[in-house]
């Protein structure tokens, strides 16, 4: 485990649709579950499917009073690759953020690739293929969120599927959550880096 | 914020957006009627209500209405009738009501609307800020604002209990803001079912139309010989909500331990530099005073949690060394002095004869980020006003240098 | 002198403008006639379509029988005259 | 229920005198037969009243000319308010907090420009929903309240102070927008058309209206005196007059049928008899061209309706 923080604060760039306010507020949830205090929101714009967008965590053993989009993360995920190019997702980032891309790539090439600074962790999961494997379609912020979950390190992975299952269980039915679940741990075990 | 009271009540801890936080209180309070529409930011308090209808969660009559006007109308017909009516709107769609938000206070009736304030058109713009409920604010309504989803929780529960009292008889608005607290997930304190519906109450109407025995006649035509006293009678009302609601969060502290005053104040004691801000950029502006404070600054924050009915006295209480007030708006009133909030809180310091400095700050507009760096930046301009003796000014918070002209 | 805000207490008006249903009784609108009807007795038959029409509800009627009118509130619209089948009614002017 | 007027008259009004109507006013006529149907059907309503003449003279303070529960909130949302009565009488009942068992209907009541107009929307609200309401449009042809300007209920040609007959524009250009038939397109299971006059069929259908369950719907010509410009006193026998020339038919639409009513008359009268005492006519009727044009509308919805009811 990484985390070492008594606080973090997570962005997440994805594209509308790809579940990035789902991933960031099952993290919200799933800290509040263990008595933490935590925020999680969507940015909202008259964009629709497709469309980059940003969707915040803050996690915290504190009260967390302060309300604005975060601006200098600590963690930041990229959902998809392509949004390197669409928007700035390094902006903010400081000298002992990490960033966690979802990329066949390894970290070092996402680095180099991507000019990201030398004193930024970077991790990369396969969490598209991780999501095809197991549900044939590209979900990924499942997988995804298991490998925040793990780098963020603060927060008790067994607590998030408790989340992920509530959330899922009346749309999905105990095989669909069990494969999620399934892609949750996925994304933990099989994220490299850092 | 519970200090030191150990609450009677059992409290379970959930995640949920500040729309959830005003929808759990409706499930929880069960109203006879709610009569909503849709519009954004709004919308997941009555999406959210309509599916613990679906599901047979609350025995409500849930009527949905083809406009903003007919959802306060349908509410206003409801009221009348005897019945614990609500609905919840945003921006445009309280502007659409906006006749029959004066028609509901006029005819004294105590609906609880949530409003999740968001900007007004033109251009169009779903993001926060409060020009939306700033437009009610004298139509005689009491004003309830919350910082984040806990808040909107308590001023929910406790709306009840202000408007329907026999002495104030008022209807009473919840603010939210919009997206930032309604879409913003966070830790919510919810106490259980049983406790809400007892410290709510049983809703006794004052009048009903519904009495067919003694039938009586609602929304009358008032000559000059008596609308006068109607609007006088209805300032009374509000001026006797004062104290109701200083029996209310008594009542509700000794109850649950969480503490809720008109004006919220952290650290101004010996503040020499005091803001003033409503919703949720409160807790920005004590997280900045904090840090403020560590570098030796004497400043705190006072947050408005009762706009309306705004008791200038209990706010000059709270400042008794301030030398320089910024006061923070997210509205800007075009045509005169200063916004609505500097409004009223300099008309105050002058009739009270109380000289200070004060500047308005008017930030956030149309959903404009506010971030720490912007309060910390805020604060300087604030510092070097009180320096240089500056007053009366409109400061812009958070402009875009790029977009100025020459 | 003038009172001022704090002087005032309260009204005695029904909060929220409500009144009892059925006073406006009170309001006596035979001042407004410059006709008066006056009926014919011997030409009525009773028909009671005056009593029907009549917008001021001022057609005294009892156990089947048009009594005549009520004066303190007929506002003389001659409405009963017109609708009146056998012509009973006639519209004569207030002196 | 068939009306013996002998047996009923002198009954109590529900609706009583000293209100401010004008002198001979056909709105005052129509809420005394609207009593006299919903007391002889054994229903009880409740009233929402949109803003207008009725409402402003029935209710000035601290008075009311209402003996019923009676509610008024603003011109464009009669319909809405009386919904949420509607669902807050059965919200009540159901929870206990009303006991009784009386058979109630809630009737919204609105002139033509709160129903063909301003509360057009909130009206199409209603009637879509399903409330157990009946909504009632007493129509005089313009907006009298404030001093007779156009409606869209206003007939082709007719003199009103805002769109005045004038020597380049004569009048209100546009045909009188068909309510009753948009009323009807909400699916909804009861709607008919009455006339002051004919109080037979005035009072029975409305009290079938009070009586059906769900939305219904009533259209009322009621004349207005100084909107029509014309005698006091004639409100009732204009009434006649419009059903006589087929200015106004009358007309019942039951689940899904139309239904001619026998109120008609058996061969129409000429438009003049309806137009000639309303100055509001005076110039058309000076213009034999456009009069014939008046004519050709009246006709045509006319037997536009006769049509849908499957009469010859």
């Amino acid at each position: 485990m990484v985390g070492v923080k008594e606080f973090y604060d997570i962005r997440i760039h994805g594209r509308a649709g790809q579940g990035a306010k789902t991933a960031a507020q099952l993290l919200a949830e799933a800290a509040i579950d263990i008595g933490m205090y935590a925020q999680s929101f969507p940015e909202f714009g008259a964009e629709r499917t497709g469309a980059p967008m940003k969707a915040y965590s803050r996690i915290s053993k504190d009260k967390i009073s302060v309300h604005y989009q975060i601006t200098k993360p600590d963690v930041v995920v990229v959902m998809d690759e392509s949004l390197f190019h669409a928007e700035n997702v390094l902006e903010g980032i400081k000298e002992d953020s990490c960033i966690i891309v979802n990329t066949s790539d390894s970290p070092d090439t996402v680095r180099k690739k991507y000019n990201i600074p030398s004193n930024v962790k970077v991790y990369t999961v396969n969490a598209t293929k991780i999501a095809l494997d197991l549900f044939g379609k590209n979900f990924a912020n499942i997988p995804l969120l298991g490998a925040t979950v793990k780098i963020v390190g603060i927060i008790d992975p067994e607590k998030v599927k408790e989340s992920i299952r509530k959330k899922f269980i009346k749309k999905l039915g105990e095989e669909g959550v069990n494969k999620n679940l399934l892609a949750f741990d996925k994304g933990m075990s099989e994220i490299i880096g850092g | 914020m519970s200090d030191g009271v150990v609450s009677k009540v059992s409290v379970v801890r959930k995640a949920l957006t500040g729309a959830q936080a005003a929808a759990e209180v409706m499930r929880q309070v069960e109203p006879d009627v709610v009569a909503a529409y849709p519009i954004t930011p709004q919308t997941p308090i009555v999406q959210e209500f309509a599916q613990f209808v679906a599901d047979g969660l609350v025995n409500t009559e849930m009527i949905q209405v083809e406009s903003e006007h007919s959802a306060l109308s349908a509410v206003v017909g409801a009221a009348m009738s005897g019945a614990r009516a609500m609905t919840a709107t945003s921006s445009q769609g309280l502007a659409l009501m906006w006749e029959v938000v004066a028609i509901a206070s006029s005819m004294r009736l105590p609906i609880v609307m949530n409003i999740v304030n968001r900007a007004i058109s033109a251009p169009l713009n779903i993001h926060c800020d409060h020009s939306d409920a700033m437009a009610i604010r004298d139509l005689g309504w009491i004003m309830l604002f919350s910082e984040n989803p806990q808040e909107v929780y308590h001023n929910n529960i406790v709306a009840f209990r202000i408007g329907e009292h026999p002495d104030v008889f008022l209807p009473v608005a919840v603010n939210q803001d919009g997206f930032i607290t309604s879409h913003c997930v966070e830790a919510v304190d919810v106490f259980e079912d049983s406790f809400v519906k007892n410290f709510v109450g049983e809703y006794k109407a004052p009048y009903n139309i519904l009495d067919f025995d003694n039938p009586i006649s609602a929304g009358e035509w008032a000559m000059p010989s008596h609308y006068f006293e109607f609007r006088v009678d209805m300032k009374k009302a509000m001026d006797r909500s004062v104290g109701v609601i200083e029996k209310v969060f008594e009542e509700f502290y000794k109850e649950t331990g969480v503490k809720m005053d008109f004006f919220e104040a952290y650290k101004t004691e010996d503040a020499e530099i005091v803001f003033v801000v409503m919703n949720s950029t409160a807790g920005t502006i004590r997280y900045v005073v904090d840090k403020l404070r560590e570098k030796g600054k004497k400043v705190g924050v006072i947050k408005v949690r009762v706009y309306r009915p705004f008791v200038v006295e209990k706010f000059l209480e709270l400042i008794p060394s301030a030398k320089f007030i910024a006061v923070m708006d997210r509205a800007l009133s075009i045509g005169t002095t200063g916004s609505p909030l500097y409004q009223d809180i300099t008309s105050g310091l002058f009739a009270n004869k109380r000289i200070v400095l004060v500047n308005d700050y008017i930030y956030g507009l149309g959903g404009r980020d506010f971030t720490d760096d912007d309060a910390y930046e805020m604060y300087e301009h604030a510092e070097y006003s009180l320096k240089e003796g500056i007053s009366g000014q409109i400061v812009y918070v958070g402009l875009n240098p790029n977009l100025l002209g020459r | 002198m003038l009172k001022v805000d704090k002087e005032i207490v309260s009204f005695s008006i029904n909060p929220g403008g409500y009144a009892k249903g059925g006073t406006s009784l009170e309001n006596k609108t035979g001042g407004w006639r410059s006709f008066r009807p006056v009926l014919n007795k011997e030409k009525c038959v009773n028909c009671m379509i005056c009593w029907l029409n009549c917008p001021d509800d001022s057609i005294v009627v009892k156990d089947g029988q048009m009594l005549g009118f009520d004066y303190d509130y007929c506002k003389g619209c001659s409405l009963c005259s017109n609708v009146c089948p056998t012509k009973a009614i006639s519209m004569v002017p207030e002196v | 229920m068939a009306i013996n007027l002998k047996q009923i008259a002198g009954m109590e009004a529900a609706y009583v005198k000293g209100h401010r109507m004008c002198a001979g006013c056909g709105v005052a006529v129509f809420v005394r037969e609207l009593f006299i149907a919903s007391k002889t059907a054994g229903v009880d309503v409740v009233i929402a009243n949109a803003t207008g003449c009725l409402e402003v003279t029935s209710s000035v303070y601290p008075e009311s000319a209402w003996k019923y529960p009676w509610l008024h909130v603003a011109f464009e949302n009669a319909p809405a308010a009386i919904s949420g009565v509607e669902r807050a009488y059965y919200a009540l009942k159901a929870k206990g907090k009303i006991k009784d068992d009386r058979k109630v209907k809630f009737v919204a009541i609105g002139g033509d420009g709160a129903s063909f107009d301003i509360g057009l929307q909130s009206l199409s609200g209603a009637l879509e929903r399903g409330h157990n309401i009946l909504y009632i449009a007493y129509d005089n042809e313009a907006y009298m309240n404030t001093g007779y300007q156009r409606s869209s209920a206003t007939p082709l040609y007719a003199d009103t102070t805002t769109a005045p007959f004038g020597k380049k524009i004569p009048g209100k250009t546009q045909t009188r927008k068909d309510l009753f038939a948009i009323a009807v397109a909400h699916g909804i299971p009861y709607a008919a058309t009455v006339s002051i006059y004919h109080w037979n069929d005035l009072i029975t259908k409305i009290q079938k209206a009070l009586t059906v369950e769900g939305p219904t719907f009533i259209l009322s010509l009621t004349p207005c005196i100084p909107g029509w410009n014309m005698p006091v006193g004639d409100a009732v026998s204009l009434a006649k007059a419009a059903v006589e020339t087929g200015y106004w038919p009358l007309v019942e639409y039951e689940n899904g049928v139309y239904k001619w009513s026998s109120a008609n008359p058996k061969q129409l009268k000429p438009i003049e008899e309806f137009l000639a005492s309303q100055k509001r006519f005076a110039k058309l009727l000076k213009n034999p061209e456009l009069l014939e044009k008046f004519k050709q509308d009246v006709i045509s919805n006319y037997e536009k309706y006769k049509k849908l009811c499957g009469v010859a």
